[in-house]
């Protein structure tokens, strides 16, 4: 057990399954002598050389149209996306390809990759490195999209994914890289993709979050005991798609009342999927509109008006009182 | 001008070794061996055959929309025969002879044009990725093969099939740039067939050859007459070769040309003249094989027969393959399906029950326009 | 006034709206000497040149990337992508450019153009050239998304994103190309972007699709109504984003039941966002669960398969007559 | 071999006029008019010392992450004052100085990189683009605006710059054969300064010079001294010349050296030796120019104070820039603000007065990671 950031966390899943599989290899930019732009990657090429942490050039479709090979023919890549902001480059190899081989060959292939890409903002980046994307890799099928809200859920999560026969796209909140430490376990853990968790219970009010929204929830929820003596229960996704619609839909037939945070754009964005699925077969228990707290319809904005854009507490709470008054 | 010329300057080679007029240069002739040539003789019958017949099915309405090869053979066999079965081979939409070539049954290649998805499923220990659609993007998946291959140090070597249009493409660029780098064993075979639908080679590049395309990522590229098997075969061979020797990859551009339509729902009138047709039909790749397989005494009368019947009987096998279960697909989304997938599974299961129980079948949809080209069938038109 | 099909009606807009405007160029693989590969940009190539009507090599990214560059100088390009199958290949443009000029530079720059793209299934078509996409530019903030279900509107609604200050991507329904001939003005007609339209007036309850599926919705309408004595009200939502949520909302408000039919892969698609939509504002009306029918999360059947995917008649039946009797 | 060897055979010339020892090559020496001189060096000086107040800047919190130019000052600046008024620059992310040349104020450069979107907004009649980050997108962008000035009949010419890690996208290959083809009056300058972020030149590609990728889509492509302020210029005018005429595209391979790290946040002491980096000092391109000046007797003492007062000033106007409205990006989505847009505005708004009306300000964020590379803030690190 050790007292680890994110990163470094990261860095031990990399690590110890580089170390217990010799087809796990890694590419990216700059993954390789630098460890990566966020050190995640760290020491692992001295450790396993340039032919296993491959630092690549700068071309995001074949980073993962190369992925792509590698686990066609066997190998378990971990392709990193600098950010997530570039990974639109390689979308078409994402949705064309990635998301598809084991359907187009009726299992005769498959892609076990796995495709790391820092997302998300609050760390005051430039255009292009805050967004938060995941919505478009949920709507495709065949692709998993998870998001790790900790040191020891990315760790496990991460481990989970390199294991998984099926192509997983990785989302690491930038936020959280350093935000906080959290014990680590030596040994390898896992977790099981595709299932939420409950990281808080409770009576009154569901608040779905992902990623560094769950913090943000955990901060409502605290207030809304100690101000409003209101039991709220966190539901942390974890997996984005497949969504766990079972933990979803038992929360919110117990509260009866359900706000979602994320950060991507509200609009046709994952919140929409949350709300309609728990209409969908909590329909009788909900006491109140389920509602979205998102960032605006609005791309970019600039990390000087970035705070205006990301949901905060306060605009949780709002919505909590709202819908608890409704 | 007084500036430094930098060394070594680049050049590009044009191989031919039996041209159109079936002369022949014995000095550059390959060494292969009689059964090999009538293996690819026969290959290229059967090529050609089965795409007549492809076409003649597609236009009963027994398949859907298809890309014929004819004029293409010799591009196609001469390359992939250097391939040997732990190989891989990385086809675009356009190889069915040399998708016959790696092993492909005539009825699998008619269930993937008739809209089957087990028409893309390869064999079991079929090394060679399924038809590729979107153009170009397979060519990043032959270089992580070969790169997988070396790593693994596995004797293997990587052949990828594009056309030009191919080229303009962003990954085609990435995928050169990527193998050069990693100096893998991959041989890019590019069908310059002239035209990429309506759009010919002209308004597709300004650069003089594809070839020389190779010039920008490091590594030989060399251009042969891709009608004249023998030299695609030379070519190819040297390149297999400098693969399988861990000299890195190779770009040949076979200059070839597509007699028929882009793909069955494509009128090629709008855009090419018939000179143009008659010019290159001159040079047909069967022709001056045939002749050069005459002259050998490696010529056979029976094949053609022997061909045709193959194809009916496969024909007659595709023909027995019953509607597919709709239920199948949701099993290979995943290795193991997630709940949400299983319901709707379910959904589908209880509602094909239902109209099997005797509902009436919804009226039969109207005649559906062509998958790889636009909407040609009349009677729907105007 | 003339009947013509949709692929007719298109090629009026485009013809009409460039001999108005010498600004309005196409560019797009075989738009020109061949008139692209449906017809829709027909004789435009002899009428207007090869200046005017591009040829494009084959690289989506750089059709649109180079279409940014033309909107930017001021020109209004109307590309042509030659099945949205392919326009991953420049989602990247997409994303990162043709949404985001006006914002990055406060107004200064904007790009008013337009892509087309033909989308959809049921014309026994192979992988990529059935698929419908219209999820992913409806999550982009500044793309509008439109989507005509017949010759008339789709003629309107072309005009009209030629004419938008904004980017526009404009899907065309394979299966409508040449369904059927509507009546079509000669003098040039527009409608507004981002207004749906009550495509059949209903009490009872609400059935809301675009597309193709705005046909399956009608044939559904009138079952009920013939068989179940039920008036349906189809709200056709024409543009997809921005969503017309007051129509929608409004009609919502009035059956209280509603059934949304799209052809997109069901998670994470439009239709959640359309019943979030309702559901922020019409919670206390809502009579049952919104129901959507949609294809399934599997991306690809192949047409064979095709008939057990696509949303039909019957799946609309069985969802309306569930809503109803919830 | 007795293949037939295609012509024209190509090479890529090499151009150096003034080398890194200050010696001159007077036969090639361009004719540019003292004050032109002039204006040249100052702004090669205003580049230097504004990159190294901004390195500061960023140290102090005051601006975010910023991508140093130190070094390359020659590449951009002899090639951009090549342009008129009515051409158009379109930059990568690292044309501080070739920005500044084209008008940008100071401050407006600063915005951009302490989070401000005012920052990226060009002036009204200027015909730049605005930064541009992901790397290579921008040069479709420069094809489109060069095809609509030769389509509209304009005397314009477009200049695109981008790095040696750029040419390795899809976005370049596709945006050089779309020029190609098209012929459009466009000078791609690839500043190739060794490295994108840690990755060498050697590992981003196989061709020995950026410049024989020009090959590949049939246009002219040059290597040149990018610390060569006088080779950069004459190259530049060379293409900017054939554009003018109509002749079509030219690529420029600067041949220059990033002195500092990638951006504010990145450590080259991880991936390169300080031997490479003295090797490239001997080369700075401000030094052999500067003694070129004083040999032509143009240089004057008082001109480094005259850029710090410049930049110093502009750092005081930059610093009393009040916090942008947040409120005001919502009118910049759509010409027309849809419903949904309104309502989330006004919610912001209504929020945005509460706060003001006196609620706490949430606790203060922790300090960010810098954006365009890793956080490096050791802090917050483990
Ligand atoms: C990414 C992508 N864009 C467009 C298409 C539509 N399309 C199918 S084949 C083709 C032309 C291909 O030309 P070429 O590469 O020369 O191959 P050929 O058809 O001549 O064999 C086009 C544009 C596609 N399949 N994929
Ligand atoms: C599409 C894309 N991928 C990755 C990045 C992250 N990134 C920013 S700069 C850079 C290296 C660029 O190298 P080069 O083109 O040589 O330009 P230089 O930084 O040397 O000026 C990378 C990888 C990006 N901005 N855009
Ligand atoms: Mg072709
Ligand atoms: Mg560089």
């Amino acid at each position: 057990m050790a007292k680890l950031n994110t990163v470094k966390a990261l860095n031990l899943a990399l690590l110890q399954e580089m170390e217990r599989d010799e087809d796990v290899v890694i590419i990216g930019e700059d993954v390789g002598v630098d460890g990566g732009v966020f050190r995640v990657t760290d020491d692992l090429h001295r450790k396993f050389g340039g032919k296993r942490v491959i630092d690549s050039p700068l071309a995001e479709a074949a980073i993962i149209g190369a992925g792509v090979g590698m686990a066609l023919y066997g190998l378990k890549p971990v392709c990193e996306i600098q950010f997530s902001g570039f990974a639109f480059q390689c979308f078409h190899q994402f949705e064309n390809h990635v998301a598809r081989f084991r359907l187009r060959t009726l299992g005769r292939f498959h892609v076990p990759m796995v495709v790391r890409m820092p997302y998300g903002g609050g760390v005051r980046a430039l255009e292009h490195h805050t967004e938060s994307e995941e919505q478009f890799y949920a709507h495709i099928p065949g692709l998993k999209m998870v998001i790790p809200s900790g040191a020891r859920n990315a760790r496990a999560l991460l481990v989970a994914a390199i294991r998984d026969p099926d192509p997983v796209i990785f989302f690491e909140a930038k936020a959280l890289y350093h935000a906080a430490k959290e014990d680590v376990p030596d040994e390898i853990e896992t977790m099981p993709i595709g299932r939420a968790q409950v990281a808080r219970a409770g009576t009154d009010l569901t608040i779905v979050a992902y990623g560094t929204m769950v913090r943000v929830a955990k901060e409502a929820a605290d207030a809304l005991s100690t101000d409003d003596g209101v039991e709220a229960e966190i539901i942390d996704l974890l997996t984005i798609s497949p969504l766990d619609r079972e933990t979803l839909v038992a929360s919110a037939k117990k509260t009866g009342r359900v706000v979602i945070v994320h950060e991507a754009p509200r609009s046709f964005g994952p919140g929409a999927e949350i709300a309609a699925s728990i209409m969908d077969e909590a329909f009788l228990y909900l006491e109140a509109p389920i509602r979205r707290v998102t960032a605006n319809d609005v791309s970019f904005v600039g990390f000087a008006r970035e705070r205006s854009m990301l949901p905060a507490v306060p605009q949780v709470l709002a919505a909590a009182r709202e819908t608890l008054k409704f | 001008m007084p500036r430094t010329a930098l060394e070594p300057r680049f050049q590009v080679e044009y191989l031919s070794i039996l041209d159109a007029d079936g002369k022949l240069d014995a000095a550059l002739e390959p060494d292969i061996p009689p059964d090999e040539l009538k293996r690819l003789y026969r290959a290229m019958l059967l090529g050609r055959h089965l795409d007549e017949r492809m076409v003649r099915l597609q236009r009963q309405g027994r398949v859907g929309t298809f890309a014929p090869i004819k004029g293409q053979e010799a591009a196609q066999l001469g390359s992939v025969a250097l391939l040997r079965s732990q190989d891989w081979m990385v086809p675009s939409f356009r190889e069915t002879a040399a998708m016959l070539w790696r092993g492909w049954p005539i009825e699998k290649l008619l269930l993937f044009f008739a809209g089957h998805i087990e028409g893309s499923q390869p064999g079991p220990n079929q090394n060679d990725l399924p038809i590729c659609i979107p153009v170009a993007t397979q060519l990043p998946h032959a270089v992580g093969l070969a790169y997988a291959a070396q790593y693994r140090g596995d004797d293997v070597v990587v052949m990828a099939y594009f056309g030009d249009g191919a080229t303009s493409e962003g990954d085609f660029h990435e995928a050169c740039n990527f193998a050069g780098v990693w100096h893998v064993p991959l041989v890019f075979v590019c069908q310059n067939n002239q035209w990429a639908i309506s759009v010919p080679l002209k308004k597709q590049t300004h650069s003089r050859t594809i070839a020389q395309k190779a010039l920008a990522y490091g590594f030989p590229g060399l251009q042969v007459d891709g009608n004249d098997v023998l030299a695609v075969y030379a070519a190819t061979k040297e390149a297999v070769d400098r693969a399988r020797a861990g000299d890195g990859p190779t770009l040949i551009e076979c200059v070839t040309y597509r007699l028929a339509m882009h793909t069955t729902a494509d009128d090629p009138t709008k855009y090419r003249t018939t000179e143009e047709v008659a010019e290159w039909e001159r040079k047909d790749p069967l022709t001056r094989f045939t002749a050069y397989m005459k002259k050998k005494g490696l010529h056979d009368d029976g094949l053609q027969a022997e061909v045709e019947a193959e194809v009916s009987e496969a024909v007659r096998r595709f023909e027995e393959i019953p509607a597919p279960d709709p239920l199948t697909v949701f099993d290979h989304v995943f290795a193991e399906m997630p709940p949400h997938l299983a319901a709707q599974r379910d959904l589908l299961a209880a509602r094909l029950r239902d109209d099997a129980a005797g509902s009436p079948d919804p009226p039969e949809e109207r005649p559906a326009s062509p998958p790889m080209r636009g909407q040609r069938n009349s009677r729907w038109q105007s």
